[in-house]
């Protein structure tokens, strides 16, 4: 550890903590993943966490909030020592978990998901009125426009993950822990739940912040905790800590830059730069309305736009996912036509779902056959599984991508989010795709982590492949592409490259309709 | 962007029927208008009031599994169990109508009902407690059930006291305004469930445990409570049947219940319920019933068939239900 | 005059012997129907004790019912609802499977089965000279299945004939194999064995004839079964003897009820049929190559 | 993270059976040693012998059951399949073999092989393509094969031409070096199966289709292919067992096959395959298969249970054998 630590923070000066941990371990089947963890929460903070994927954020949220016993170490609530033993006594003593993933019932409704396990009820009965409106006027809080009505499976990610922590939010809470709240969100939802956050704090609400995007924290925290492979690095007072210095904290050396340098916009201005996948007058019933769009060759494409706007079904139209009409869509020239994701694979185009855990990972199955699966006729030709040639592509996928475990034997669903990305992008990279689709490439991602998926992207591209980017993250479109598109109800609505790519722009177009491709300048 | 981004509010079930649920009912116009157009008899009053009645035994006990499959569960006991507790009933009767009389058939009903709460119970513990596959689990359970009844009955016949048999007939044969009695329970006993689960907590909760364990886990509710107390629903709905079927036979016999398992799972499916748990259709369920009553009973009216295929026959008749129930979604 | 209209209620196709049935009913159906065009015969199966009871409520809800013929799952069960179609002015024909209140029917046509176990046990009491060991099978707990077992037990009390095990192979050929493999693994002497049955017997005897055992002097049925009755016509060793219980009764019992309404004179009454031994001699009166059963 | 490296190499499933998968063999193994106690015939090689050969056809038919139900299906026609495919083979051989002679046995094979396989089709068919929950799919064409094959043979009995019996026996009767037929082919089938699942690409596909069907078809895999394929192979598992059925009685009749379908899901469970998919456990399957026919055989071997609570006794020790099961896990 080459950092000395900054500002300790003196404890002194605020109140008393809420909730407090001391010397927390925790080992799953032997395996200690958090050691020694001390930290504690105090009314009307905001305390962050942050550290590398893996480091164990995840893992020490969930032993505040009583989904995990401790293997070591002790909770105390109010200066008093406490046990749960589910989450339902943390719950009871106001504490609250907004999960990195998605916990919620597909099958049922929203209003249904929020109030599970304290329906309202008079005389024993359901008051659906009073929780409607109960559910509407919280999901209104933070921004999220869903229908009460309307079932989970029917929602997108984005709108999951706030009505997740609507639900979080729901009753009264002493203590919120929001373990990467803004991961699935684009700048326009992100804002809202921002000022939510504040106004906890102002009401006097303890809250646990953890994130990869190191400007929220910046912007939030009033207390930093740094995390690095299970151990404490240290906790650090928020005032003066740039994200360069939380980056470098969390990686244990100096870190750089974010973004890789920038290719030669020249390469692809001329006219000449020949289409990789051009797709005419596309309709996905419900999402997309004629949406026509040409990536070059060597480009990386940015597709930009607030949720519902239609990039991802878009994508999964084109690759026979959902219904969808085509006037035309060409590869390299050709005419195409895609019924499954297995004949555009085997064209050359790959889709990273954003989705990794409903739809990229079999999250109870170990890591080969999941880095395998979309690949297995390009990885056993013979019919008959080669088991060793699988390992060798574990072990380079594990290295090539830095997916970090603790065994190889693990699931996929014990590794940690952000790994379980690496994870998943090494497995659509398996067939070698020449266009590659990446839906939200860098999605509960490190900071250092991201640095190398874009570099990765970089390569991609310099490599002769072809790429586009959707993301709900501005900085990364604008630091990655060539170019960007930005959708808005179904229809691309503006066109940016070069200087014109700016936070503002691309805001302008996601939410205006009177924006267009001339009135911010094409390339 | 408003416009597509919510989607589609969906009205939420309840009494009102909404046009996604209205398969098995689709299904069951259908069938029976061409059950007319091969037998005009077929919509005699006569008929249809016997169908409907006949229909009870297994629409009461699917109702109970509908709460069961809903939770996520299942039960393959509800046939041995309803001989078991019909034997059990009819037993106590016999003993205490000596020296009781005819109190003894209230007397019997409330033995019933107990039996089927405590089988029910049995059913879930072993279930939640044990940790073990509800299939499983209510396969042994449903040989246990059996064998008891035979053990105690010698052999497993045992018939309805001669004394009884008059004054206990109308709970079968009797009807109030002219709706047959079971016709009324098996009502009674929907709207109840339909209450139940979609208007208290605990059906709510039932549904979430169904819909995903680990999501109605981390809200707080006991999973294993919740599940149990379907089963416990499901052995109580068996009573009832039970308590209704008594007349009809005027015996427990080894045969009594054989595979009503697979028709109640079925009507339950036709119904609109999804195997794997995390939705309920209590009314599809009665539709699911009468549907399956239905079809046999267009199988003895009919004299097209051989009588070697028609279990052919109603095999592709419940699968053409069954596509009937699920375009109508689209 | 007016159709007659007689309907034939049977158990569906269960197995060996009620397939029997339902090929003699239909059979019966095809030839009166032709023969007699002021009677119309209809036959129907149930799987069940209870879709039996409801298809006679059919039956007799949309149609008048001149007469029925039943031979029922079970006897309790049937009783009530068949008392109800009586009740209705319908001609009643009990076949094989009695009901519990004898006064309901007209006309009783059945095999006795406490003589199919009575002469059995009389025979193996005889040949083997009142001792040894035996192993029985039984078929579905039913009232057949108990008078069968009765009338062997009361033929071999008093003999030293002990009967080492005895448990439900449901009539079933595939259970009485199996069961069979068992008792001669667990049993190292077995004289005789007899099943009530002769679809099991078809079972049993595989089972002896795999495991090699010779020290088992009788295997013996009953049912007169084709397959069997052909054993006792080559004077088989083992088998040399055989019970009746055809199925064919369903049909005897149909044309007796149709001669009821053709005949003009009234069938009234119970019909048992014998079940006589069946030995070499008298077997080819029992024989039927062309029948299914 | 350096740690990664150390972490010991251990063998993924396959031919070898890990710790966590050896419940079902405990549950087999804690059997057999209390059959011993009970009756030390039970351990004599000709009844081990013959419960094994025994097992062999639930065996044959689970394994293919493993397939279905790992890929997220159920098939309850299983035993009217059974059923169905025999009927059709002999009466293929009783028809064939006065002008054919023994050959009629190989081509009945034949005949066989291609009936299970259009069987196994058409239910995968219904399942895929009309979008119908397997359960009621397979109800439905339980009826139907069930219904054919009495249909077409007057009852459902026939029996093998005299002339082929003795050239067939053997292949139920006949051993190589003293390990019975029927114990080879079974042996041989898990062997392929047990390579199909874990060495094959299908076998992936299959397993990820059961265990999260999203993520399959993000993956580039026919689900539906896959679905119907598992059917398939549970076609052909059903005619290599009705193969190795026939020559036992020599006849199929109208109870060949009742109830396997319970039996063979029982086999499959206890051998340590969830029933909603995504896990499948041949060499588990196979010894379920086993355990669920000693069973049987105990109760006969043993001399303190009723013949009338036999049932109850079979029901308690699944549970108790699935609880072994489950227990080895933690
Ligand atoms: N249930 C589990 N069983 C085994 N290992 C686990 C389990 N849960 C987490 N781990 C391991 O513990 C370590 C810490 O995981 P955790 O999810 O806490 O990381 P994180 O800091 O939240 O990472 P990310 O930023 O990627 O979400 C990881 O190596 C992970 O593989
Ligand atoms: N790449 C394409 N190029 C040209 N036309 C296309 C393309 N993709 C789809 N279409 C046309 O759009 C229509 C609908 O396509 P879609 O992929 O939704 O369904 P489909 O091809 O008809 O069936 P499925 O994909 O379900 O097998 C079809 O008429 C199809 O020809
Ligand atoms: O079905 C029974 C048959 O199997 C038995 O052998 O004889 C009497 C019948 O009722
Ligand atoms: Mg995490
Ligand atoms: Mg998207």
């Amino acid at each position: 550890m080459t950092a000395a630590p900054l500002t300790r923070a003196p404890a002194e000066t605020a109140a008393a903590p809420v909730l407090r941990a001391e010397h927390l371990a925790k080992e799953f089947s032997g395996v200690r993943v958090l050691s020694d963890v001390s930290l504690d929460l105090r009314a009307g903070e905001i305390h962050a966490v942050i550290g590398e994927n893996g480091a164990g954020k995840s893992t020490l949220m969930r032993l505040l909030s009583g989904y995990l016993k401790p293997s070591e170490g002790t909770l105390f609530l109010d200066g008093a020592p406490v046990a749960f033993h589910a989450p339902k006594e943390a719950q009871a003593a106001g504490i609250a978990l907004v999960h990195q993933e998605i916990l919620l019932a597909d099958a049922l409704t929203v209003t249904e998901n929020i109030f599970i396990g304290r329906e309202i009820a008079r005389f024993g009965r359901l008051d659906e009125r009073a929780m409607r409106a109960a559910a509407a006027a919280q999901l209104a809080e933070i921004g999220c426009k869903v229908s009460p009505t309307a079932l989970v499976r029917d929602i997108s990610l984005a709108n999951r993950q706030l009505v997740q922590i609507a639900k979080a939010l729901l009753g009264t809470q002493r203590v919120v822990i929001f373990d990467e709240p803004t991961a699935v969100l684009t700048h326009d939802e992100v804002d809202p739940l921002l000022d939510i956050i504040a106004e906890l704090r102002a009401r006097g609400v303890a809250i646990l912040y953890i994130s990869h995007r190191l400007d929220e924290v910046e912007r939030l925290a009033d207390r930093v905790t740094v995390l690095r492979d299970g151990r404490m690095v240290g906790t650090y007072d928020a005032k003066g800590l740039t994200p360069q210095r939380m980056a470098s904290l969390m990686v244990g050396r100096e870190f750089a830059s974010l973004y890789p340098a920038r290719q030669d916009p020249a390469r692809l201005a001329g006219a000449d730069a020949a289409p990789a996948l051009e797709i005419e007058n596309a309709h996905v019933p419900g999402f997309v309305r004629d949406v026509s769009l040409s990536l070059r060759e060597g480009e990386i494409l940015g597709l930009a736009g607030m949720i519902g706007a239609g990039r991802t079904e878009l994508f999964e139209g084109l690759l026979g996912l959902r219904p969808a009409t085509f006037g035309a869509v060409r590869l390299h020239g050709e005419p195409v036509h895609f019924h499954s994701p297995a004949q555009a694979a085997a064209r050359g185009v790959g889709y990273l779902t954003e989705d990794r855990k409903g739809k990229g990972l079999l999250l109870d199955e170990k890591l080969a056959p999941n880095l395998t699966l979309a690949a297995l006729d390009r990885v056993h030709p013979a019919g008959g599984l080669d088991l060793a040639g699988e390992a060798r592509l574990l072990d380079r996928a594990v290295a090539g991508y830095d997916i970090r475990l603790r065994s190889r034997e693990a699931k996929a669903g014990q590794l940690s989010g952000g790994n379980q990305q690496k994870l998943l992008l090494a497995k659509v990279m398996l067939n070698e795709p020449t266009v590659l689709i990446i839906d939200e490439p860098t999605r509960g991602i490190d900071i250092a982590n991201k640095s190398q998926i874009y570099a990765f992207i970089q390569s991609l591209v310099r490599e002769g492949r072809s790429c586009i980017v959707i993301s709900s993250e501005m900085q990364e479109l604008i630091g990655l592409c060539d170019r960007i598109l930005v959708m808005r109800a179904g229809r691309i609505n503006g066109e940016l490259a070069g200087a014109a790519m700016t936070e503002s722009n691309v805001a302008l177009c996601a939410t205006s309709s009177a924006a267009n491709e001339q009135s911010l300048g094409g390339p | 962007m408003a416009d597509l981004a919510a989607a589609p509010p969906r009205a939420s079930h309840g009494w009102s029927i909404g046009w996604g649920d209205a398969g098995p009912f689709l299904a069951l116009a259908a069938l029976v208008l061409i059950g007319f157009l091969i037998n005009p008899d077929f919509l005699s009053a006569n008929n249809i009031a016997n169908v409907v009645t006949r229909s009870a035994f297994i629409a009461i006990i699917a109702i109970g599994a509908t709460f069961v499959i809903a939770s996520g569960g299942l039960d393959l006991s509800v046939g041995s169990m309803a001989a078991f507790i019909t034997g059990v009933t009819i037993l106590f009767m016999n003993w205490a109508a000596p020296s009781v009389g005819t109190a003894a058939i209230p007397l019997g009903m409330a033995v019933a009902l107990v039996t089927g709460l405590a089988c029910g119970l049995l059913n879930g513990t072993i279930v939640t407690l044990g940790r073990i596959e509800p299939f499983i689990a209510t396969l042994g359970t449903m040989g246990i059930f059996r064998a008891l009844i035979t053990y105690m009955t010698d052999g497993g016949t045992v018939a309805i006291d001669r004394s009884l048999r008059e004054a206990y007939r109308p709970v079968y044969f009797g009807d109030v305004l002219g709706v047959p009695i079971p016709i009324l329970v098996s009502l009674a006993v929907a709207l109840i469930a339909a209450y139940v689960l979609y208007r208290t907590r605990y059906g709510r909760r039932c549904v979430a445990v169904g819909a995903n364990e680990d999501v109605a886990r981390y809200s707080g509710i006991s999973v294993a409570r919740v599940r149990t107390l379907a089963f416990v629903i499901q052995g109580a709905c068996v009573a009832i049947a039970a308590i209704c079927y008594v007349p009809r036979l005027g015996a427990a016999t080894p045969t009594t219940g054989v595979l009503w398992e697979l028709q109640v799972i079925t009507a339950v499916v036709i119904g609109g319920t999804a195997l794997r748990g995390g939705r309920g259709r209590v009314w599809g369920t009665v539709a699911g019933a009468v549907i399956l009553e239905f079809i046999a009973n267009l199988m003895v009216l009919s004299d097209f068939v051989s009588e070697y295929l028609v279990a052919a026959v109603q095999g592709v008749i419940i699968i053409i239900a069954m596509l009937i129930q699920r375009m109508s979604k689209r | 005059a007016e159709k007659k209209t007689i309907a034939v209620s049977i158990p569906a196709a269960d197995h060996g012997w009620t397939a029997g049935v339902v090929y003699h009913a239909n059979a019966a159906a095809k030839e009166i129907n032709k023969a007699f065009p002021g009677i119309e015969v209809i036959v129907k199966t149930s799987p069940s004790a209870s879709a039996q009871v409801s298809a006679i409520e059919d039956l007799s809800a949309t149609r008048k019912l001149d007469a029925l013929v039943i031979l029922p799952h079970t006897s309790e069960e049937l009783t009530t609802p068949v008392k109800a179609i009586k009740d209705k002015g319908s001609f009643i024909t009990v076949v094989d499977r009695g009901l519990n209140d004898p006064k309901i029917q007209d006309l009783y046509v059945a095999g006795d089965n406490i003589a199919v176990g009575y002469n059995t046990a009389k025979f193996l009491v005889e040949k083997m000279g009142g001792k040894g060991n035996l192993v029985v099978l039984r078929g579905i707990p039913t009232v057949i299945d108990d008078e069968r077992i009765k009338g062997f037990q009361d033929g071999i009390a008093g003999t030293q004939l002990k009967i080492l095990d005895i448990q439900y192979a449901n009539w079933n050929s595939d259970e009485a194999f199996k069961l069979m493999q068992d008792y001669l693994a667990k049993y190292p002497q077995i004289d005789a064995v007899w099943a009530n049955d002769d679809d099991m017997l078809l079972g049993v005897l595989e089972a002896i004839k795999q495991s090699g055992r010779k020290e088992i002097k009788f295997a013996l049925g009953g049912n007169g079964m084709k397959e069997i009755i052909e054993k006792v016509k080559a004077g088989d060793a083992v088998t040399p003897v055989e019970t009746p219980y055809p199925p064919s009764m369903i049909k005897t019992a149909i044309y007796l009820t149709a001669a009821h309404f053709a005949g003009h004179a009234p069938v009234r009454g119970s019909l048992k049929l014998d079940a006589p031994l069946i030995t070499k001699e008298n077997a080819d009166e029992y024989y039927f190559p062309d029948s299914p059963f």
